[in-house]
């Protein structure tokens, strides 16, 4: 830990949830506009925090908002184990911490609407964390090491090697936003049969971190696919932007389907097209330049 | 001004005819937007700044509204829309029509017309954020609005 | 002949007579459409109004205070509303209900009691 | 141990006040009890304090989105107690009014339906598309949904040369747009897997049920009040009855879909026979003797039940509306379909809670 | 792809939304927005009184005063067809969001010297301020 | 002096045992308490007198064979006594078939002149699991076993106790027996105590369920006796070790005993109910839960892999090797997906169990010695948390008066300090920074070379989260409601407390643990240790760091921000969000319904059995795992 390193991660700490509000913004932005309307401005998600913070505590189990300060130090260590190069399954599950502690949280309050809601988070879960250690496999088998160091300092992009499992990230990327079709455990603005799912019983700060963790999360997330590119950082930022803008179009042209339907998808294609290039990635022995 | 920017708004749907909860749902269309003025309909009252009734009261959902007005975290502001809210309106003397919002919970503004046009909604609403501003300013509390009329839980 | 009629109503006098009426309907390939329920001479007059072809066709049954009317819910199971509509709004009492609302379909036990009636 | 949890009253997918018990188990419904009375006002009983006049505008409140029709149709009850004829131009302009009813009420529910399989951005497409339809019944009627045209022995307003053609240019704007968003609903992918085979009625059950509307229709039923040969003049305008046979959601928006195009035809056709002349006959007296009448609304048949005793009041009035007879559909629909399905199943019959129970 | 193509629509074009408070379209003259008085030719009859199926008008004829509670009326017009002085008639503006509202007004009767000239006070519930 | 503590390790027990038996159960908890103590000061004293082998020659030679053999009979004697006395007869076969190769081994195989204990840091850790959780348990037992019986009118618990104390003295000399004749002694009286323990209720269930263990073990057994046999004539090698010593790493010698070598693995699979042996194990789940957090999780069934690591020189980088990698991930992967749709917690642990040993022998398969590595501290990690685990839940049974998942939601609000404790069970089989998430993270990391072995683990992977989550989120969900009221006794309380101590500690050190233990035992079974740092916090390996002291900052960090925010924004509690008709005056999860009465709500989990239950996919595990089996066998021959 030198100064370098503390100046990054200060600047991680305050950056990130900057970048995530505006993306938060820029989407709520976009969709609006590509339902034909004006929409909010783009502080809004900045403004709802801000209100959030400044609003009566209501709780209905005393502990819920212990689950969600760990959800928000969770996605920020896993995104500043991130930043800092470390190892890369390590990181995946810490930041299924993360995802676990909002899932208690909500089961914690004992609202029925909540409950059901994490209880589909959970196999939410179940399709897309076996792509997450799939992914950090092909870095290893690319790299030959977990640690992201390699991926980072590569001259050669990613995404050559891994094309399908590039794919099923941009699938994972749409679960873990919780954008329609995959908005089923809790949805940001459509409603829902479930209210608001996991977050049901959640309001006012309790919420508001769950926001915050939110822009961090979208960090982290474009992160990841950002290191499809990562050997020309340009071309990685640009990448997460286009796959965070696809994820919006698609949130826009697609019902929510069950999770069932998901998990099926996600057993069936997702981890088959990971496989696929896992095996790829053996037979060939490519390494990462 | 954090309060004034980002109001959501929860809609209860007490008596009505539907003619207001429709002109409510409209307001967040395109045509009018609500989400321009940071709008958002969000499901549950524990989220929510802005109680938007629609409809007269009945005996049966007295303890509804009042159960999520309870729910609402300080502050808070009721706005009445149509003239069944605001007073009852045309089934003002119906044998199971209590009245008016007003009757059960306290309201903070109300908005005219049976049904009111989306315009007329959008108007309660920007009316609501000074006093949701006010509110906050004031940290005036919306009293916990007790529960009347029990009705014995059988099979408890 | 207009199609929406409530003249030439079939007077039935006793409840089994109705039900078998009603059956007699439902083999014929009549639906329900509803009933009406009016209060006449201390007790109720009950329409049944069926339907078949866009023709309909009526019942008529007076039912004396007390006598509790069988409910037609187990031939046509869309009976069931408009049964627990009456007892709520008239303090009917109908035997045999798919699901009996006990009198509190529309009505809490603070609301008035069978404000029809 | 089964799930069970409430589904209303106060929920954000159902814009009314009904509850639902649900007892789910692995995520099937098994059991539903469906719990009422949160908006019964007790409409009925009006008729005591109000004339028979004044009972129109609270027939029109008995639900607010297709409150025309229930004008128009407690008219004509009123009117066969009268047994007065109504002015051609009269009928003509009701079933004007009607079918534009028809068709904001179906975009309406094209969009709810859609935001309840949480397709937000197809629900705000609809819901755009029926402002313009709004805009034309307000010129014509001077609200947008509580319209408050007819009235007793007629018409309380009359369609103007301008207002027609706005009506004529508006539907031929609105035809293309109609078949955009009916592509979506028929072809989308994810779409069709929410709505394929889920909620089905066989032709027979749901005739049986005593369904109404687009509700029978889905399943197969031609089966249209608007065919009856005593509704204004619906015969003379020649309207084919969208059904489809599939008999789950998927049918059933179909057969709202096609509704707006037959109502856009009907329109039409009903304004290019427009007649001159008087649009309300004189009413004198007051009501007596029994009559009924059924009509066509959005959701499905409504019938009407007044009875009069020669006084101002009526004695009795009676509504049987199309969400009344369809909910106990619900009750054979919601059993073996999975939680997530439960507010599009409801959806599907285009609840209609406030005339359901008064 | 009908979908891609009606949002992709969407975001090229201008947006549908109408920016309300800034951008006000003049209401439409058929549009029955709220109820006006004319109380110069009112002979306190008492028709639109009992007319008025909500019971929004009160006629008090020992006050000399006509009262709407504009938050009751529901724009039927039944009291505009049926005054037979044709003293009420119906705007196109709508009525006030905000506080509730009562019409009142003392109407002289016409048989009177012109000289007492109608006084329209509008008395509004304490509470909350409407907004600009 | 460590022959005094070998001795007296499996000495104490025994005399315990026969204390039990002796003394009025009114002085049980007394007895329990000074066994913990003892079991936890001659364990610790053990890992202090370093490792060493204690051999044991003429003269005394001559008496401890004549004990073993006599052991030996009786053990078969009475196995076909109560076979035949319950008319089973699978297990009576069985019981023939151990007996004539016994018969054969007496006869045929040369004897040895003398017989080795050797206490390597493997046996030490095993040691410390045996002594420590197990007196633990047998201190939970006390507060427990009254209840127990008084629920099912039973009174055996002499029998109870002798049997637990006597098992503990089998085990510890299981752990440390180098002889394989002494090892299978050991073996078999593992067995006998499982299956007295399993048919404690001596209702028909609990008698059925024992003679399947008795009878699975046996077959495992058999396959034990056959190796020791095949390579008592074959390599004349009568050690543990000396297989280790035999193989080598030599890639050739490997492959002359990999048939010996793999049957033993057998015995070890079926100790540790691998697929397809399995059902034996979800059978004991009748016995009292400490009898299930004893045997059947964290220490007779570590036994089978304790057996298989021991082996892991036999087979290191060798065909036999990645078959049984595979094989052992297999059932990881599949008895996950078996305990998602599991809604009864014992069955849940038993299933965790299977997949957790399934991923030692996986781990042990791959044979690289950070794969090694992994094994062993996996045992140890997992023995705590799963003893934890079974007692908690043993705990929640006795508070709630059921075992069902589903039943356990509001149980933050009955018993807090069990509820964390369990929590805190869960929390460590899955989330880092706890030392089962962390072996499991050394072992994904080295599986990553084989393709099969790590799409098994990462599915299996995902699958725990998922099973865990569910229970963890339904007992920590509140309802509000505070009916039950726990049981706080010490005697109970105290075992589950140091247990989750031990899992924190544990977990904190783990670096240390790993110095100590771990990296001389894989020196010792592989030659070479992985090249482990534990710098800064983190256990970086030459491909991966985990930083767990981060994780536990960070943790720390958040309880921080949470007592820190909680006065910050003074919570006020409210009613649930039911769609507005609660009731507020009964419980609060109560809704009006429609006939105007109020109901309560409720949610159950999703289990998925149509997918992963029990009846789709066991037939599925059998074949697979059979087909496995029998591939590692032939590979073994040779063929
Ligand atoms: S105010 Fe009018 S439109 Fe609104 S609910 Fe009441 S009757 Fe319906
Ligand atoms: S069913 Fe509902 S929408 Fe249709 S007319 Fe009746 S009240 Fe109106
Ligand atoms: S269907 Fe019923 S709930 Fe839905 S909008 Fe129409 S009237 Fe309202
Ligand atoms: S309307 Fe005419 S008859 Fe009726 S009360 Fe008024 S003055 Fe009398
Ligand atoms: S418009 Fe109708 S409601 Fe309004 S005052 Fe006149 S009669 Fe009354
Ligand atoms: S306004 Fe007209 S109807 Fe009303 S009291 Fe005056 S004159 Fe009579
Ligand atoms: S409490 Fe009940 S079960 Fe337990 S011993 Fe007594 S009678 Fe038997
Ligand atoms: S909790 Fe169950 S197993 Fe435990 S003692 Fe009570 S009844 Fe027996």
């Amino acid at each position: 830990m030198n100064t370098n390193d503390i100046l990054l991660a200060v600047l991680v700490l305050i950056g990130a949830p900057i970048i995530g509000c505006i993306a938060s913004g820029i989407d709520r932005k976009i969709t609006a506009r590509l339902q034909g309307r004006v929409g909010p401005p783009l502080l809004q998600p900045y403004y709802d925090v801000k209100k959030l913070l400044s609003k009566d505590n209501m709780v209905v189990n005393p502990t819920q908002n212990f689950y969600v300060i760990v959800y928000l130090v969770f996605i920020v260590l896993s995104l500043l184990m991130l930043v800092f190069k470390q190892d890369f399954l390590m990181i995946i599950f810490v930041y299924t911490v993360a995802s676990l502690a909002l899932i208690v949280g909500g089961m914690s309050t004992g609202s029925p609407y909540a409950r059901v809601g994490s209880s589909r988070e959970i196999m939410a879960i179940l399709s897309y964390e076996p792509v997450l250690i799939l992914y950090a496999l092909a870095i290893y088998l690319l790299t030959g090491t977990f640690k992201l160091t390699a991926v980072l300092d590569a001259s050669s992009p990613m995404l050559m090697y891994t094309p399908l499992i590039f794919i099923a990230m941009i699938v994972v990327l749409n679960i873990k936003l919780k954008k329609s079709p995959f908005d089923y455990s809790t949805s940001h603005h459509g409603h829902q049969e479930l209210v608001k799912g996991m977050t049901t019983e959640y309001g006012g700060p309790g919420f508001a971190t769950i926001e915050i963790a939110h822009f961090y999360e979208y960090v982290f997330l474009t992160g990841l696919i950002f290191l499809f590119w990562a050997s020309n950082p340009i071309i990685g930022v640009l990448l997460g932007i286009i796959a965070y803008l696809l994820i919006i179009v698609i949130d826009n042209i697609t019902a929510r389907v069950y999770w069932q339907w998901m998990l099926k998808l996600s057993w069936s294609v997702l981890l088959i097209i990971s496989i696929v290039n896992i095996a790829f990635l053996y037979v060939s022995g490519v390494q990462l330049a | 001004m954090s309060l004034a920017k980002s109001p959501w708004i929860i809609h209860v749907n007490v008596n009505s005819c539907n003619g207001c909860d429709i002109e409510v749902v409209a307001c967040l269309t395109p045509l009018y937007d609500a989400e321009r003025f940071g709008v958002l309909n969000i499901g549950t009252p524990k989220q929510a700044d802005i109680m938007v009734v629609t409809g007269s009261v009945n005996y049966k959902n007295v303890n509804v509204l009042k159960n999520i007005y309870n729910q609402i975290p300080d502050p808070k502001v009721v706005l009445a829309v149509g003239a069944c809210a605001s007073t009852g309106g045309i089934f003002h003397d119906c044998y199971n029509v209590v009245g008016g919002v007003d009757q059960v919970i306290p309201v903070d503004a109300y908005v005219p017309g049976c049904c009111p046009r989306p315009e007329a909604i959008l108007d309660g609403v920007v009316a609501a954020l000074s006093i949701l501003e006010n509110k906050k300013k004031g940290n005036i509390k919306g009293k916990e609005v007790k529960l009347k009329g029990k009705e014995v839980p059988s099979n408890a | 002949m207009l199609d929406n009629v409530i003249q030439n109503i079939t007077e039935i006098k006793s409840m089994p007579e109705v039900l078998k009426a009603v059956e007699g309907f439902k083999s014929d390939g009549y639906r329900y459409v509803t009933m009406i329920c009016l209060k006449a001479n201390e007790g109720h007059e009950l329409i049944y109004i069926f339907e078949k072809d866009n023709k309909l066709k009526n019942l008529r049954y007076f039912v004396k205070p007390g006598e509790k009317p069988k409910s037609m819910s187990g031939i046509y199971l869309c009976a069931l509303l408009i049964e627990n509509e009456y007892q709520d709004l008239f303090g009917l009492t109908f035997e045999g209900l798919a699901i009996d609302y006990k009198g509190h379909l529309y009505l809490t036990p603070n609301s008035p009691k069978t404000p029809l009636a | 141990m089964t799930t069970v949890i409430p589904f209303g009253p106060q929920h954000p997918v159902l814009p009314e006040p009904v509850s639902l018990k649900l007892e789910i188990d692995n995520d099937v419904v098994v059991g539903v009890l469906p719990s009422l009375g949160y908006v019964h006002r007790g409409l009925e009983k009006f008729i005591d304090t109000k004339d028979f006049n004044q009972t129109m505008y609270i027939c029109e409140r008995i639900c607010g989105i297709c409150s025309g029709i229930h004008g128009i149709t407690y008219s004509r009850a009123v009117e066969k107690l009268f047994d007065i004829e109504v002015p051609e131009r009269a009928q003509y302009l009701r079933v004007i009014n009607s079918e534009l009813c028809r068709i904001h009420s179906h975009l309406l529910w094209l969009g709810l339906f859609a935001d309840g399989f949480g397709f937000e951005s197809l629900f705000y497409e609809c819901w755009k598309y029926r402002e313009d339809v709004l805009d034309v019944l307000e010129r014509f009627t001077g609200n947008r949904v509580i319209h408050s045209m007819s009235k007793v022995g007629g018409a309380s307003r009359d369609l103007t040369k301008e207002q027609i053609d706005q009506i004529l240019k508006t539907l031929d704007d609105l035809e293309p747009k109609v078949k955009n968003i009916e592509k979506v609903f028929v072809n989308n992918y994810t779409v069709k897997k929410r709505l394929v085979g889920l909620g089905v009625m066989s032709k027979q059950l749901a005739y049986e049920a005593g369904t109404a509307g687009p509700t029978l229709r889905g399943s197969g039923n031609a089966i249209d009040v608007r065919n009856t040969s005593d509704y204004d003049i619906y015969k003379d305008l020649g309207f084919k009855t969208a059904v489809a046979k599939e008999g789950d959601c998927y049918g059933r928006t179909k057969v709202r879909i096609d509704e707006i195009y037959e109502a856009i035809k009907l329109i039409r056709n009903a304004i290019s026979k427009l007649p001159e002349g008087e649009i309300a006959t004189r009413v004198k007296g007051f009501p007596t003797g029994e009559a009924i009448i059924r009509a066509e609304q959005p959701r499905g048949e409504v019938v009407y039940y007044v009875k009069g005793n020669g006084t101002k009041n009526l004695e009795r009035l009676k509504v049987r509306t199309p969400t009344f007879a369809n909910i106990p559909s619900l009750l054979l629909m919601l059993p073996g379909v999975k939680l997530a399905d439960v507010p599009i199943v409801v959806l599907t019959i285009d609840p209609c809670i406030s005339c359901t129970e008064r | 792809m009908g979908m891609l193509n009606l949002v992709l629509g969407n975001i090229s074009r201008k947006p549908a939304t109408r920016l309300y408070p800034f951008e006000v379209r003049a209401p439409f003259k058929e549009f029955k927005g709220r109820i006006v008085f004319n109380p110069d030719n009112c002979i306190l009859c008492g028709l639109c009184q009992k007319k008025c199926p909500p019971d929004a008008i009160t006629v008090i004829k020992a006050d000399k005063t006509w009262e709407l509670n504009v938050f009751r009326c529901i724009m039927c017009t039944e009291c505009v067809n049926g005054c037979p002085k044709d003293c009420i008639s119906i705007s196109n503006e709508r009525a006030k969001t905000g506080a509730k509202e009562f019409i009142k007004v003392a109407v002289p009767i016409v048989d009177k010297p012109k000289a007492e000239t109608p006084k329209a006070d509008t008395t509004k519930a304490p509470k909350a301020a409407p907004s600009k | 002096m460590i022959e005094n503590t070998v001795m007296l390790l499996i000495i104490v027990p025994i005399l315990f045992s026969l204390l039990f038996v002796a003394l009025p159960k009114s002085l049980y908890k007394y007895l329990a308490w000074a066994f913990f103590i003892i079991g936890v000061a001659l364990s610790v004293n053990l890992v202090l007198d370093g490792t060493g082998v204690v051999q044991i020659g003429e003269p005394n030679f001559a008496m401890f064979e004549n004990i073993v053999l006599i052991l030996e009979v009786l053990i078969i004697l009475f196995i076909l006594a109560v076979s035949a006395k319950y008319k089973n007869w699978p297990t009576l076969g069985l019981g023939i078939v151990s007996a004539a190769l016994f018969a054969y081994t007496f006869t045929n195989v040369p004897g040895v002149e003398g017989a080795s204990l050797n206490i390597d840091q493997f046996s030490q850790i095993m040691i410390l699991i045996v002594n420590i959780v197990g007196t633990a348990i047998i201190l939970f037992a006390t507060g427990y076993m009254d209840e127990y019986e008084e629920h099912r009118h039973l009174n055996r618990q002499k029998i109870f106790y002798f049997t637990m104390s006597f098992f503990l003295g089998a085990m510890n000399g299981l752990v440390m027996a180098d002889t394989l004749g002494w090892l299978f002694l050991f073996w078999e009286l593992t067995t006998l105590c499982s299956f007295v323990l399993i048919s404690y209720n001596m209702d028909e269930e609990g008698i059925n369920n024992g003679f399947r263990a008795l009878a699975l073990n046996l077959v495992g057994g058999i396959a034990l006796s056959i190796g020791i046999i095949l390579l008592a004539t074959k390599y004349e090698i009568s050690t543990l070790s000396g297989i280790g010593t035999y193989a080598g790493t030599d890639a050739a010698a490997m492959a002359t005993v990999a048939l010996p070598v793999a049957l033993l693995c057998i015995g070890g699979f079926a100790k540790s109910a691998q697929m397809p042996f399995q059902s034996w194990l979800l059978g004991a789940m009748v016995a009292p839960t400490p009898v299930s957090a004893l045997l059947h999780s964290s220490t007779m069934v570590n036994a089978g892999v304790f057996l298989v690591v021991k082996l892991v020189p036999a087979f290191a980088g060798s065909s036999l090797g990645t078959a049984i990698a595979v094989y052992g991930s297999f059932t990881f992967v599949m008895c996950s997906a078996l305990a998602l749709s599991q809604r009864n917690a014992k069955r849940v642990l038993a299933y965790s169990t299977i997949a957790n040993l399934g991923l030692i022998i996986a781990s042990a398969g791959i044979g690289t010695p950070l794969a090694v590595a992994a094994a062993i501290m996996l045992i140890l990690f997992h023995a705590i948390s799963k003893a934890l685990l079974f007692l908690c839940t043993g705990e929640i049974e006795h508070t709630i008066g059921s075992r069902d998942i589903e039943d356990m939601s509001g149980l933050i609000n009955k018993a807090p300090l069990l509820t964390t404790l369990a929590a805190l069970g869960m929390v460590s089989m899955l989330l880092p920074p706890f030392g089962v998430l962390l072996t499991k993270w050394v072992s994904m990391e080295a599986a990553s070379s084989n393709p099969v072995v790590i799409v098994f683990l990462v599915l299996g992977s995902a699958l725990t989260t998922v099973y865990y989550a569910k229970w963890l989120g339904t007992i920590l969900s509140s309802s509000m409601d505070k009916n039950a009221v726990p049981h706080k006794k010490p005697e109970t309380y105290f075992p589950l407390s140091f247990l989750g101590l031990a899992i924190v500690v544990t977990s904190i050190f783990v670096f240390s643990i790993y110095n100590y233990f771990i990296k001389p035992q894989v020196e010792i079974l592989l030659k070479t240790a992985p090249v482990i740092s534990g710098q800064a916090g983190q256990f970086t390996s030459e491909i991966g760091a985990f930083a767990y002291a981060a994780i536990f900052v960070v943790l720390a960090l958040a309880v921080l921000i949470y007592l820190a925010t909680k006065n910050m924004f003074t919570p006020r509690t409210s009613s649930y969000y039911m769609c507005g008709e609660n009731n507020l005056e009964k419980d609060r999860l109560m809704f009006r319904n429609g006939l105007c009465s109020y109901e309560k709500s409720s949610v159950s989990n999703i289990y998925l059995q149509n997918t992963f239950g029990e009846s789709k996919l066991t037939t599925l595990g059998y074949a697979i795992s059979i087909i496995l089996i029998v591939i590692a066998l032939a590979g073994g021959v040779g063929l």
